[in-house]
């Protein structure tokens, strides 16, 4: 079993103690658990298929071509069309899932045409796009593409950062003075550029924008962990370590780099802030995820083209607001629960 | 204390040099340059279909023509070479000629400074004149209503980023509701109105904007000056205020505050830098014509001298505020002696 | 004679994360005109509560007086608004505190932040008069060149001349009670006797009342009149102040006697230790708070509540055997 | 202008270029005797009498023009049009008949080399300075095309190497010899010459930024009057053009102002156009058309619709595959992809049905036209048996089919994000054929590059139709082929179609020429490289009803109805007092006005 | 000097430089330790003492090359320690160890007693993981705390409690010479007492030599064989405890001595030194002469050295004018 050191359990029980930050941590996991499971909450595939006495799941795994239930084609089955089929003849059943339609799904309605406006009766709960695809299924998508994505820059970005910002304050001299330098020109690289080369040379994919944005992104963590580990190498159990004789490696790993990478924990919120606000920022000028990756950034960008066709716009501010505030407020809990702000005057 | 201000600005130089070197490789790479661009154009001439095309005649040129082309754009020569070119004008205050407009850049940039200034200049002051009251009274009544309340709203700023906070302005208060205007920096007729029409004239286009340029920097300063007021009122000194016999209030205001504008004046210099370069997201949003604007689409562009051009003067604006923080920082505390104590 | 400040029975508690705790518990201190008052104690003891809670100092709103009684110049301190109390504080009880580095604001310049005290209490309304008088102060605190030690800011002072500086505030308005919560434990001992000749001499020149809060039993020795003993958030003797010595009543004072190192305890010997650490407010309980450490407990000590014991009002001590020990070590001797 | 706008979404290219050969042809000092010289006075003139002079006309662009030059670098932006429109040739044709008619030039005469043509220019033509327009402008013009100081390497190559000779006979006469012997009509149009004005340009090495912002004088009917940087161009009507004096521009060119302000965004120019400040707005888009054009405004009758067929040459919109791709290589493949491409469901869905099919890349040209080609229809069983021929039998566990270990996917590259909802479905449509369709949008430099170094596989983009009769060489040749920076794109390498195609270079009568044209166009469709889109043959707009127009509303070639220059344009005019009654809210409600009108539809 | 020292330093000299100017051409040299020269025998104890910024903490960190020492040499037994690399170091470790002043600052927050206690001995790869374990239990008790321990992290200790684990960990390696920093000095007197204890129980059982360095005379004079003071990174003065304390031969010793609190004492009569340590770099002659009462012309000019010769009776003074002997020091009370 995990035993925390009391520091982190009193840091744990502080967090919880912070309502707004506790609820909302739960709140996210909880959205971002359900969004793994996307294609159960919104898929055009079924759930469930029982035709001929046999039981089909066909939400993952290869497609049912549509000879399989009687269709006359080989491609994937539109199982909207079997259940209204299998309805009418009662020779079956299918189950679809709450949202009937998959991301990347158009839907075009004979006689209208897309944006559709949000509507029960479509199960089109936000709409459409322009495309005629769900904007609910786009959002949700969207959201697990971009939470991963912010957490994999995360992981990569922190990775380099607490690497080279470690080194410099722990070495410093010279080899701080030349990164130092050499980040503060890294940092103020229009970093566009990189990705327009990039996008003319590669496809630009998930994880091509992963590797531009860590290129970039790494330099703010660095600034955090080089003061870190300059105020922890000086501390007296360092010194300590080092009268034991304890290797130089030791000392970083073992002492300098458990003390000051657990404060990193709050900056994590912010990141994941900064990571899905960045990537939703060059989706929506076009710079981000190929089409048709279901991306908040795109959502925005047509809904901004469409001020006329509000939900698109507003489901995609609204999905933003709820889970940059969520964020923000585990953000918040985590700083206070690690560096209780003391309120205290003299009167 | 000179000494290091000497030295910090001439920190500038090497850093200088290494963000427009690198910046001025890059353009190298960048695929579709002007010659591209300009051959693109040859090629879209008739765009009315039927109408009487333009006589141009050849989608090939010949090696001699390119080569006049990369010698009329400046690309004939090694990337250091042409670099040292480029910045001995710059040195001359001579930032080169838009490939696009085929004027001096630093007209172009200079026409977009009074968007710029406005916007950077009301920012600033908005948000220094609001934020700092409103961090004060937040600290001296932490937990109050009026604390949390204000709390939730600054959150909210907080946590979306601006230009979101831009295209759901602009989708209410502009689209749905027509209250304020899509964009713009001002009327067509602007120039015909008198004084007050004027000014309304820029509030009514400046507001959304601002409000989205607001936004983010707002909860930062705000909770700044809270967090370090709220520190500097537990701080010992702040005791001996009291044991003077200073009231609360007066003991905030003569000692507590001072010490809490130290932060404050750390984040000033980059402030000025950020606001006055502006943000091109928000000016693409709201279509307002300045150098953010300018810049995004020099890039789109490839207007190189254009880039590059904007590029010196914002990161000499972030290196010059960086040491206008220090100054400032060195103003508000004296216990600062920047060099000496190193 | 009228005491100049009476506190009886006053209690200050500190509400944290989890519950409240009393700190100070039924502290009760006389100290008269021009009287050196010292108050011992340990690191977590309650002593430099004590003293905050009578300049209505105490970090608000997690520590407040919860109880008791505080009379300074027939003025229940208690009953005085913020705004009252602060006319008081500076002019007629002046603090000085342990750490002259922090006490003292950074930014402003210390002939300014003296002069801030006439200002409050509207003495030397004048800025030339403002400035004289406090070079007069600096003068007398000690610091060589006041002049040009008016613009100083407090970093370009060394921790006596700061601490210095905070003496000279504290008597700026010549107060009836100076309280000294520590004010040499930062210091080198040079200096800290440096310190305490100042503090005397001054005391003496307006018969000022003093209460000196330390850890230290052989400087209090040195000063004081009378001495009170703090253990655990509670006064367990006090005496005057040469008595204390001679006699120690209470067993912690004779422990903490014992166990300073001196020549009598004998070269690199073992010396007569205290064993354990000490109570922590959640521990305190009813009973002796000091009970766990010390050698001559017995069931009683453990199982009976114990007062200060008064009959002796010149040597009040809070112990249930005090009278036993005192005979069983006189026979020792 | 508006037809710019309708086309905003495609990168338009033109294709130009006539062969090279060898200039040879003597000088004649003197004027042959033979020449019969023609003129047209007789078609039938398409503007109102009854149009009125006067009042403000507000249009807009998107960017500011980078310069007012007429050549050099980025003189080819959205603004060119408002120059070029003010630049007149020698001879216009007839909007509705095509025929020659007189603008410059009041004559021309035919020379017997068939690549010769003499004009008799009007010695009432004037520059808007007030000089007279002179033989000397027009061989100033050629002396300046060629200057390298105007860097502008295609002009060179042009007025070298298919213009090759101008020549003065007396002030008025001058006679224009090109490359290669064209039909007459053809002549007319390919040889044609602009004046320059040689008082006003002084060439030299600093040309392109001396005159970058300096006002050139025209022959137009309008001239600059005012220019504020980044917000708008004024352009002020000559109050006695020498033009008015022309049977075809007369009645025309109406507005006495014509502002063209910028406005970054098509959305925001619409909200300027409903609240009056714009009064035409370019509905060509069904988004525009459909969903935005609606409220009040039309519900009163304030504002008008129309949508008017115009037959022009179609831009060839499509997808271009590449030929060298390996797996485009195959022709089965390529018709496969054909007939797996919904273009169809694209229009009637996200277009809205308001777009038609396009069958060829030559549709527009009249009789050069084939009229029995027809685009390969979507159709799953065709592709799908298809695909097996070629090998590609397998398919995966998501429906792609699979060759030797290889999936089916192919990238579609494309230069504008609003295409983005068109190729969704495109893509969702060719899957369940089992061809995996990669969208790979890039920003126009980038992806032009990519296109011209023939690095893609699939580009999907549109050149835009032009002159008279279709060119095959720059898109089919095999000269071009596998070599980049040019506008075989699609490396077609067939030697019949290159037989072809040089006959058809080498015909100067119509007819062999139409016969060629169509076994080429079939050779073409058989080709299969080249998958047909879209066309849009009409022109929509919405226009306050200040604007009246004449009776036929526009002509055949018009690209827009209310162009407010050019060769089809200045029809309109401004009804004053009905805008000012508007503008004060004084109006009488009126039903609501939808004109369609189809004279020129196909 | 006798052969059979542990340890002998010989001008050892740490100097801190600061830079500064436009290109930091300008430097700014921090004498931290200035040519001291000293020894200490097998199992004796020295005692180290001088006010805060006197560089007696530097001293001890020179001698452990956790400063690397500027200038001059150390000899341990018969290694000379100049220039040793790191491996050379890591592998002399064992035989000299550290306790730190702060007891909380010198031990890892995140590791608990029992990792604290067994990285001397992974480092050194001392026994398998059991031997280990036992090992770390072995240390508890001999500090006085018990298995409980173990799992527990620093915080959940007192101080008196941590400073335990502190000395266990140093002595884990069974070192020969032991330099305690401030060992006692952030300790109540009540706990002060348990560590001196302590630390004389673990010296008498394991036959150390102790660095004791302390700012607290008293305590120096009850644990040590000799002291040394130091006085602006130099050495004024060595010699037996008793000696030093009962006689000194420097004014500074006797103004340290003085000041030194005591009970019973009365602030009247103690005799002061003026000023404080200077933080500048001192001038030409005796560092301690502005402030010293018996200072001559001589002093401001020539800088005194402390003698080679080994007087028994006397201690050695860094004094051109060392106090007559039975100048009575501490030893009045």
């Amino acid at each position: 079993m995990l035993r925390l050191n009391p520091v982190a359990r009193k840091r744990l029980e502080r967090f919880k103690a912070i309502r707004r930050g506790y609820y909302s941590a739960i709140i996210l996991a909880v959205l971002f658990v359900l969004s793994l499971g996307a294609e159960l909450i919104a898929s055009q595939r079924a759930l469930l298929v029982v035709y001929e006495g046999e039981w089909y799941f066909p939400t993952y795994g290869d497609i049912i071509p549509g000879e399989t239930f009687g269709f006359d084609y080989r491609y994937e089955t539109d199982y909207k069309a079997l259940k209204t089929r299998l309805e009418a003849n009662g020779e079956g059943l299918v189950i679809m899932p709450p949202v009937p339609y998959g991301p990347l799904e158009t839907d075009l309605a004979v006689g209208d045409f897309p944006p559709h406006a949000p509507s029960l009766e479509t199960k089109h709960y936000l709409g459409t796009d322009t495309s005629g695809r769900d904007v609910l299924a786009r959002i949700i998508y969207g959201f697990r593409i971009a939470l991963l994505f912010s957490l994999l820059l995360l992981v990569f970005n922190y990775l380099i950062g607490v690497s080279i910002g470690c080194l410099m304050g722990f070495w410093g001299g010279s080899f701080d003075l030349i990164f130092q330098r050499i980040i503060e020109i890294w940092s103020n690289v229009p970093f566009l550029y990189v990705i327009m080369i990039v996008a003319s040379i590669v496809q630009p994919g998930f994880w091509t924008l992963v590797a531009i944005m860590v290129f970039f992104g790494w330099t703010g963590i660095t600034w955090y962990m080089r003061t870190a580990t300059y105020k922890e190498a000086a501390r007296d159990y360092v010194m300590a370590a080092r009268a034991i004789g304890a290797s130089n490696s030791r000392i970083v790993f073992r002492h300098i780099l458990p003390n000051s990478v657990s404060t990193l924990i709050t900056f994590v919120p912010f990141s994941v802030a900064g990571g899905i606000t960045s990537l939703t920022a060059l989706d929506y000028l076009g710079f981000g995820l190929p089409p048709p990756t279901p991306s908040w950034g795109e959502l925005l960008k047509q809904g901004t083209e469409n001020l006329d066709s509000l939900w698109m716009v507003m489901s995609v501010v609204v999905a933003m607001t709820l889970v940059l505030m969520l964020v923000t407020y585990i953000g918040e809990a985590i700083r206070e629960a690690f560096d209780p702000r003391k309120f205290s005057y003299y009167e | 204390m000179s000494a290091y201000f000497i030295r910090r600005f001439l920190l500038i130089v090497p850093t200088f040099i290494g963000i427009t070197l690198l910046v001025f490789a890059v353009t190298r790479v960048v695929p579709g340059g002007p010659i591209e661009r300009m051959m693109t154009a040859a090629m879209i001439s008739g765009e009315q279909a039927g109408a009487r095309r333009d006589t141009q005649s050849g989608n090939t040129l010949s090696e001699e023509q390119i080569q006049q082309l990369e010698a009329y754009y400046g690309f004939d020569k090694p990337i250091l070479q042409s670099y040292a070119d480029w910045l001995g004008k710059v040195l001359q205050f001579d930032l080169g000629e838009s490939s696009r407009y085929h004027d001096p850049v630093w007209h172009i940039i200079k026409e977009r400074f009074p968007v710029s200034i406005f916007y950077g200049l009301t920012t600033l002051i908005i948000t220094y004149l609001v934020c700092i009251p409103l961090g004060v009274s937040k600290a001296l009544h932490h937990n109050s209503w009026f604390d949390n309340a204000s709390s939730a709203v600054i959150f909210l700023g907080y946590a979306l980023p601006s230009y979101v906070v831009g295209i759901a302005l602009v989708s209410l208060f502009a689209a749905h509701w027509d209250v304020f205007p899509l964009g713009g920096f001002v009327s067509d007729d602007y120039d015909e109105l008198n004084t007050w029409n004027k000014f309304k004239d820029i509030l009514y286009h400046g507001t959304l904007p601002l409000i989205a340029y607001m936004a983010g920097s707002f909860a930062v300063t705000t909770f700044m000056m809270k967090n370090a007021l709220m520190d500097n009122q537990a701080a010992d000194y702040m005791r001996t205020a009291a044991a003077k016999g200073l009231t609360r209030s007066k003991a905030v205001w003569r000692h507590a505050f001072r010490n809490s504008l130290i932060p404050i004046a750390t984040s000033f210099g980059g402030n000025i830098a950020f606001f006055m370069s502006g943000s091109f997201l928000i000016e693409t949003i709201f279509n307002i014509d300045g150098i953010g604007l300018l810049g995004y689409e020099a890039i789109l562009e490839r207007d190189y001298p254009v880039v590059l051009g904007i590029l010196v003067i914002t990161s000499l604006l972030f290196l010059i505020g960086n040491i206008i923080s220090d100054f400032l920082v060195a103003l508000v505390d004296p216990r600062i002696r920047f060099g000496e104590a190193r | 004679m009228s005491f100049l400040l009476d506190v009886r029975n006053l209690r200050t508690r500190i509400r944290g994360e989890h519950a409240t705790h009393t700190v100070v518990d039924g502290v009760s201190l006389q100290l008269r005109p021009g009287e050196t008052l010292g108050l011992v104690g340990e690191s977590g003891s309650g002593k430099s509560l004590t003293a905050l809670s009578l300049t209505g100092l105490l970090p608000k709103p997690d520590v407040f007086v919860d109880g008791g009684a505080m009379i300074f110049q027939d003025q229940d301190l208690r009953a005085l608004s913020p705004n009252q109390f602060a006319k008081l504080r500076g002019d007629r009880i002046s603090m000085i505190f342990q750490d002259p580095m922090t006490a003292l604001n950074p930014v402003h310049r210390i002939g300014d932040q003296i002069a801030e005290v006439l200002t409050v209490h509207g003495r030397a309304r004048k800025p030339a008069q403002q400035k004289q008088r406090v070079i007069e102060l600096l003068n007398s605190v000690g610091i060589p060149q006041p002049e040009s030690r008016f613009d100083s800011y407090p970093h370009e002072l060394s921790g006596g001349q700061r601490q210095r500086v905070m003496i000279a505030m504290a008597l700026a308005c010549e107060p009836a009670l100076l309280i000294a919560d520590e004010p040499t434990t930062a210091l080198d001992v040079t200096v800290q006797a440096q310190i305490l000749h100042l503090i005397k001499c001054l005391q003496r020149e307006h018969n000022t009342a003093l209460l000196f809060i330390t850890h230290d039993l052989a400087l209090v020795s040195q000063i004081s009149d009378r001495i009170a003993v703090m253990y655990a958030g509670q006064i367990v003797e006090t005496a005057a102040s040469s008595t204390l010595f001679a006699e120690p009543r209470h067993p912690y004072t004779r422990a903490l006697l014992a166990s300073t190192p001196s020549a009598a305890n004998g070269h690199k010997q073992r010396l007569p230790a205290i064993p354990g650490t000490v109570a922590k407010p959640e521990q305190y309980g009813e009973y002796c708070r000091f009970r766990n450490r010390c050698q001559h407990a017995n069931e009683h000590c453990r199982t009976e509540a114990v007062v200060m014991d008064e009959s002796d009002s010149a040597h009040p001590v809070r112990c249930l055997r005090w009278r036993e020990l005192a005979q069983e070590l006189a026979h020792v001797d | 202008m508006s037809k710019l706008l309708s086309f905003i979404t495609s990168l338009v290219l033109a294709l130009l270029l006539q062969p090279i050969m060898a200039l040879a042809e003597n000088s004649t000092p003197n004027l042959p005797t033979n020449l019969k010289w023609q003129t047209n006075l007789d078609d039938p003139i398409f503007a109102s009498p009854e149009a009125v002079r006067g009042g403000r006309f507000r249009s807009f662009i998107t960017t500011f023009p980078l310069t007012l030059r007429l050549v050099g670098p980025d003189a080819n932006g959205s603004f060119a049009y408002f120059l070029r429109a003010n630049a007149l040739g020698l001879v216009d044709f007839h909007p509705n008949t095509l025929n020659p008619i007189p603008m410059l030039a009041t004559h021309w005469a035919f020379a017997e080399d068939g690549k010769t043509v003499y004009y008799r220019l009007d010695p009432r033509a004037r520059w808007s300075d007030g000089e007279p327009v002179t033989a000397d402008d027009y061989l100033y013009t050629l002396e300046f095309m060629r200057s390298e100081h105007i860097v502008a390497p295609w002009y060179n190559n042009h007025y070298s190497n298919v213009i090759v000779d101008v020549r003065k006979f007396d002030d008025h006469t001058i006679s224009i010899t090109g490359a290669v012997p064209k039909p007459r009509e053809e002549l007319l149009y390919e040889y044609g010459l602009r004046p320059t004005p040689e008082h006003f340009h002084q060439l030299d090495e600093n040309w392109v930024r001396n005159y970058n912002w300096k006002i050139e004088p025209n022959t137009g009917p309008y001239q600059i009057s005012k220019i504020r940087k980044g917000k708008y161009v004024e352009f002020e009507r000559k109050a006695d053009w020498w033009g008015d004096s022309n049977r075809y521009l007369k009645h025309r060119f109406n507005p006495d102002h014509v502002r063209v302000k910028v406005i970054r965004d098509i959305n925001m120019a619409y909200q300027y156009f409903a609240k009056g400040e714009l009064d035409t707005f370019p509905l060509n888009s069904p988004r525009f058309w459909h969903k935005k054009a609606q409220g009040d405004i039309y519900e009163d009758g304030l504002v008008g619709k129309i949508k008017f067929y115009n037959d022009v040459p179609q831009p060839s919109s499509g997808m271009y595959l590449n030929e060298d791709d390996p797996i485009l290589g195959d022709i089965k493949v390529r018709y496969a992809i054909a007939h797996a491409t919904n273009v169809q469901k694209v229009i009637d869905t996200v277009l809205r049905g308001d777009y038609e099919r396009l069958n060829s890349q030559y549709e527009g040209y009249g009789d050069y036209t084939h009229p029995g080609i027809r685009a390969r229809e979507f159709d799953l069983v065709k592709a799908n048996q298809l695909l097996d021929e070629a090998g590609w039998q397998e398919r995966n566990g998501q429906g792609i089919r699979m060759k030797n270990g290889q999936q089916l996917s192919l990238r579609i590259t494309y230069f504008s994000s609003n295409h983005s909802d068109r190729l969704v479905i495109i893509q969702r449509e060719a899957l369940k054929a089992g061809i995996d369709f990669q969208l790979q949008l890039l920003d126009a430099s980038t992806g032009f590059k990519q296109v011209l170094e023939k690095k893609h596989q699939i580009a999907w983009m549109g050149w835009s139709g032009g002159g008279l009769s279709p060119v095959f060489w720059e898109f089919y040749h095999s000269d071009n082929a596998h070599k980049p920076q040019n506008n075989n794109i699609t490396n077609t390498n067939n030697p019949e179609i290159d037989r072809y195609i040089g006959e058809y270079r080498k015909a100067t009568e119509k007819a062999e020429r139409v016969r060629l044209a169509h076994k080429l166009q079939e050779l073409v469709h058989v080709q299969g490289s080249f998958i047909p889109t879209f066309k849009v043959p009409y022109t929509r707009e919405g226009y306050w009803r200040w604007l009246k127009l004449p009776p036929g509303h526009a002509t055949r070639t018009s690209d827009s109805v209310f162009s407010v220059m050019g060769s089809t344009g200045g029809l309109f005019w401004i009804d004053t007092e009905t805008r000012q009654r508007i503008e004060d809210g004084d109006i009488e409600r009126a039903k609501p006005s939808l004109i369609i009108d189809e004279t020129w539809r196909k | 000097m006798s052969t059979d020292t542990l340890l002998r330093t010989a001008s050892l000299s740490l100097h801190f430089y600061q830079r500064y100017g436009v290109l930091k051409q300008h430097k700014n040299t921090i004498k931290a330790v200035d040519g001291v020269s000293l020894d200490i025998l097998p199992g004796e104890t020295l005692g180290l003492v001088g006010e805060s910024g006197c560089g007696k903490s530097s001293l001890g960190k020179a001698l452990l090359n956790l400063h690397a020492p500027t200038g001059g040499e150390v000899y341990f037994k018969e290694h000379c320690l100049t220039g040793l690399n790191q491996k050379q170091w890591r592998n002399l470790r064992p035989q000299m160890q550290m306790v730190f002043q702060d007891p909380f600052e010198s031990l890892n927050p995140r590791h608990t007693v029992s990792h604290i206690l067994e990285e001397p001995l992974i480092v050194h790869q001392r026994g398998n993981q059991a031997e280990r374990h036992r090992r770390v239990e072995e240390l508890l008790e001999v500090v006085g705390l018990g298995n409980d321990a173990l799992n527990k992290y620093p915080h959940e200790f007192s101080g008196g409690q941590r400073q335990r684990i502190g000395i266990a960990r140093a002595i884990a390696l069974e070192p020969e010479l032991l330099i305690c920093d401030e060992a006692v000095s952030a300790l109540d007197v009540s706990v002060q007492a348990q560590i001196l204890n302590l630390l004389l129980d673990i010296q008498q059982k394991m036959h150390l030599a102790m660095l004791f360095i302390s700012h607290d005379l008293s305590v120096v004079q009850h644990i040590s064989d000799r002291i040394a003071v130091m006085y602006k990174g130099k050495l004024v003065e060595i010699g037996e405890a008793q000696r030093v304390c009962e006689s000194p031969a420097h004014p500074y010793t006797r103004a340290l001595l003085n000041a030194v609190p005591g009970f019973g004492k009365d602030w009247r009569k103690v005799e002061m030194v003026q000023g404080e340590i200077s933080t500048r770099e001192a001038e030409a002659g005796c560092a301690f002469a502005p402030r010293c009462p018996h200072a001559q012309a001589r002093c401001l000019q020539d800088e005194p050295v402390l003698p080679e010769t080994n007087e028994t009776h006397r201690p050695r003074a860094a004094c051109h004018f060392p106090l007559p002997h039975s100048q009575a020091g501490m030893v009045d009370s």
